[in-house]
């Protein structure tokens, strides 16, 4: 199981790029060709989900799971946040709940180059549950943050800006290209895909092996970092907290999703993609939201745990034994 | 060539800007800005490798000759980098005139 | 017949990108990766140009057809400068009036995209009257320009520099990127066409997606600019003459196109792109040689002219219509 | 280290190679150039986002010891930025030798 | 605001690597870098065009108020860019404190 | 035999870049890009290697070729720092040895594109030749230029850095990426190629075309900085000898290498291509090690030669020579 995992060519230069950064090689993905490989990826799954869902009916589960997928994404910070603040400043805890409560795009879109390759069926509305759960966490962080903050006795310099905040949370780049490529599949429908689907469909998963390989690079360093600032000011960082925190919180979010996703009765390959949606935590769209609402907050403590902790375990062991475990409850 | 103040403002890439709309709002009559920087200080190392540029530093540069409209950009700039970080310099210089 | 053009997933790319500026979303395509992709669709539709050149005979039509096209773009600047003259200084209505002679590759690539769908045949030397337009509206603009200057009084600082105005015009990159891809294409011909299809013809409708995203981005922008320029500064610019004229210039210029190419014996897909020739505006190579020939004119003048109002206009009125009237015209 | 002037330009992109020329003709030591600058001024807003850089802003930083050739240099800069804007800024430094 | 010295280096971008882990040797409290600047010099014209970065340099920031500090960076600055090229100035300026 | 070459497109794009240099057009292609296709050349060939080592069986000849590749990179700058040790500083000398010891990924690419389109048939092994000749000519021109230097009473300033130069030999990004992408072909076989050939294989061609026209842009500049620099300093730049050796040099090793490729039995694809290799020289990882390892080299003398010299010769007239060799030797 494992194994087969590990032998898809995306997830090997994933490695190749973590490799890349142990035995300090200059490899690197110059960063305008990194952005545009992430547009290109939310690009292209976005239009995939859309024209599958102008092919499918959508009835009554359809309109649940995307509500699930909501609630899940506001639920999901309100215990991490609680769970955190023993040990982060309140800033870091409604940051770091934030980020686990959202999702990462390309987890979610590895895993539905899993299930292709594994000859799982998954539907497209998937797709917009994880566009869905993008904005809900933001929210419910800040609010956290702004309740938490006024009863710590924190001075208060000024007031939310809740329109600006909304705007950043709900129509943020990473979601306006998802929505929006959806919008446009499911308006011009497979007419439209025969056009585009050289791009959209053939270089999916040659793109997504270079945009794994900076992932690498990036997640490695990112490790690098966290050792680092450990060892420099050893009293702030709780380095053991963040470690075990980063693998314990996606299986719990996973057990949780789990759950839901068998009562909405969900089928394997979708009940799959809820789980890898609750268990993974953003590392794009968040962080840069946080770095406008929450300046305070330090991007050293969530961006590593998200992205260079979180996102391999869920890469490398998440997805297969999220598949097993969804098989078996589902065979229960 | 007149004497002004030349002002140097880093700063993270999502407040870059937050930072614009205060020097519209002060009414500068110009500014330089620079994207990509990277850098190290107090908040960790910025690569400008992030994907969303939440690692990524602009530097601004304004040149301004009234010095109490740069104490003002100075003032509001404060806060700014108390709260997210970055560095801001004045230092005295020529402008051409033209 | 709009609802059809509407329904291509390019162009709704274009109006997803308009709506990301419209709600201030930071999505963004990177500066370097939207030249790139500006270069892609040259060096795309010049290759297919010189590989269909390669396969078809050469014949007066050919001839008589790109001395009209060249003719054409000598001929707009003329009448639009002196339409121009009486609202804008007349550094600006030069470069505007260059504008207006030259032609949008976009808008050209957009409606052979849109010829293609149709099942509407059109010839490879189409793509060679493209490239031979851009040079003769910058050249008579500089005439313009130095003419009425001297006459008008103006303090006379520099001569032109003729040998590298006729080499920003000839030879910008644009220009010999185009030029050059046909040739190289109707060299190889088919065997070259082979070797480099995958790239030359199957990602380009999903490239030109992801390109008009980013135009929408750009153009949007403008508009915002053009808005906010008239506010401020009410005097100068004259925002109403403005937009009249940049929805009736490409109007009046196709019609005239209509007209010639009638007269040429166009075929119905070459009259449509002759007339899209005629009535599209450039908003690359154009501005870009004002900026070096005419620096005192104001490109937030011409710029959102052609590249807010035009550009979007032809895109999407212009280019059905244009081939209504092309329809109409060869059945009567 | 030995004092100098630190000659600070900003001008649209497609200037630059003009610009660069004229220090090659006045036969200006060195430059550094750093493109891709965004900016505000008279001339509205470069955003940097053009499709063929005549939007964009380069910054020219250069070293002059030599007070007479920044005189030229600063003369020979005027008529470009008055023509298509931009800022030229002097202030004074120290350069290491080496 | 405090009084500091405003160190600017232009260095190759192979080199980058090399000043930075100089500089965190010194334990500098911060800098900022700027990548793909081009440039002219003694060692001819860098474009920027590279393909390995080996055309391109970067141009680094640094303020400091410690004046001993600035010797000693300066002094471990002057052999890198006697062997491989590239200027350091270093000016007056104020720095906002925060 | 030429006029095929010539009208492959890739060949005919690098032309194009030479003349938009030459008639200085402004045509450009982004920095960021050109780094990102040279990435995804090493990448596809890599991979490609990867998947036909998987298929092929593992034999002596294909030890033999590896150990005689590696033993070419280190031999060749040997002579060639003696050749240059009379015109050249002996720092200059060292770097131009080992540039010339290194080998030219995108040669040897045009180099099997031209077989793929000639039909004959090479091995994948050819490419891990290719990334195990990059280090040894790095480390035999540090040695060649420390123990030299101290004999001609340089003063020693510090110590090489033998770790650091090591990994900045054998893991440079180029080098690590091309074994990385092998590495991984071979473990995912052909059920890995299924997944990306649509990147890896159909895109080839094409990215080469966009590829090498950059490289005629940037190659052509460097020749005209090389005879600007020649008529400035007249006396330290041997600019004749720069041209002839850049010249010799190729042939000289393309002669040694079809004796030792004939003597080990190579095919006449794999003797093509071996030959390729030697007389291929570095721009791209070499100048970049040089850079650190050798600071007071002077680039503008290596990389004119490399890049603006032996490179456009090879491509041009090299591959069709060697490959008319080939077949000459194999038939005798
Ligand atoms: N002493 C300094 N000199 C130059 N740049 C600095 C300095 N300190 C901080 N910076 C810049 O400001 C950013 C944020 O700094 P900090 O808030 O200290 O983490 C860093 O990433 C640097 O780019
Ligand atoms: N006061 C200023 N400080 C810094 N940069 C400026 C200033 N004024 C203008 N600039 C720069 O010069 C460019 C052209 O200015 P302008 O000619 O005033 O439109 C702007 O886009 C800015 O990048
Ligand atoms: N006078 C100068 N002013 C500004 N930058 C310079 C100057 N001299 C050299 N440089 C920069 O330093 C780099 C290396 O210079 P050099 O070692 O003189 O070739 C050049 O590519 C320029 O970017
Ligand atoms: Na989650
Ligand atoms: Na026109
Ligand atoms: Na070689």
């Amino acid at each position: 199981m494992f194994l087969e995992n590990l032998s898809s060519p995306p997830l090997l230069f994933f490695f190749l790029g973590v490799l890349a950064v142990l035995v300090r090689s200059d490899l690197d993905v110059p960063g305008q060709i990194a952005r545009f490989l992430s547009l290109y990826l939310l690009f292209a799954i976005g239009f995939k989900g859309g024209v599958a869902l102008a092919e499918s009916e959508l009835d009554t589960t359809v309109l649940l799971t995307l509500l699930a997928a909501m609630a899940m994404s506001a639920l999901v910070p309100l215990y991490t946040f609680f769970i955190l603040r023993r040990r982060f400043s309140i800033a870091d805890a409604a940051a770091t709940a934030a980020t686990y409560g959202s999702v990462s795009a390309v987890t979610f879109i590895t895993a539905t180059g899993y299930l292709t390759t594994q000859g799982v069926h998954w539907n497209g509305y998937m797709v917009a549950a994880m566009a869905l759960m993008e904005s809900p966490a933001i929210i419910v962080g800040i609010l956290l943050y702004t309740r938490y903050r006024e009863s710590s006795g924190d001075q208060v310099r000024q007031g939310v800006d809740w329109p600006g905040l909304l705007r950043e949370s709900c129509l943020n780049g990473s979601v306006l290209l998802i929505l929006g490529s959806m919008a446009i599949g499911w308006i011009t429908g497979p007419e439209g895909m025969k056009e585009v689907a050289p791009v959209v469909k053939d270089l999916f998963l040659g793109v997504l092996c270079l945009f794994l390989l900076d992932m690498g690079i990036v997640a490695a360093r990112r490790l690098g970092d966290l050792r680092r600032s450990d060892t420099n000011s050893g009293e702030r960082s709780p380095l053991p907290a963040m470690v075990s925190l980063s693998l314990a919180l996606p299986v719990f979010n996973a057990v949780l999703a789990l759950t839901v996703g068998r009562f909405l009765g969900l089928g394997e390959g979708d009940l799959v993609l809820f789980t890898v949606l609750a268990a993974s935590a953003s590392y794009i769209a968040v962080p840069a939201a946080m770095r406008l609402a929450l300046p305070e907050s330090n991007p050293s403590t969530y961006l590593p745990m998200s992205l260079a902790l979180t996102f391999p375990f869920n890469l490398l062991i998440g997805i297969p034994v999220y598949h097993h475990a969804a098989k078996w409850l589902l065979a229960g | 060539m007149k004497p002004c103040k030349r002002i140097e403002i880093v700063i993270e890439e999502p407040m870059a800007p937050r930072l614009v709309s205060m020097l519209k709002g002060l009414k500068v009559s110009g500014y330089t800005a620079i994207p990509n920087a990277s850098g190290d200080g107090d908040r960790g190392t910025r690569r400008g490798d992030e994907l969303a540029g939440d690692s990524s530093n602009t530097l601004f540069i304004i040149a301004c000759e009234d010095d109490r409209l740069v104490k003002k950009i100075v003032e509001k700039v404060r806060p700014l980098i108390q709260r997210s970080g970055g560095i801001c310099l004045v230092s005295d210089a020529h402008w051409l005139t033209h």
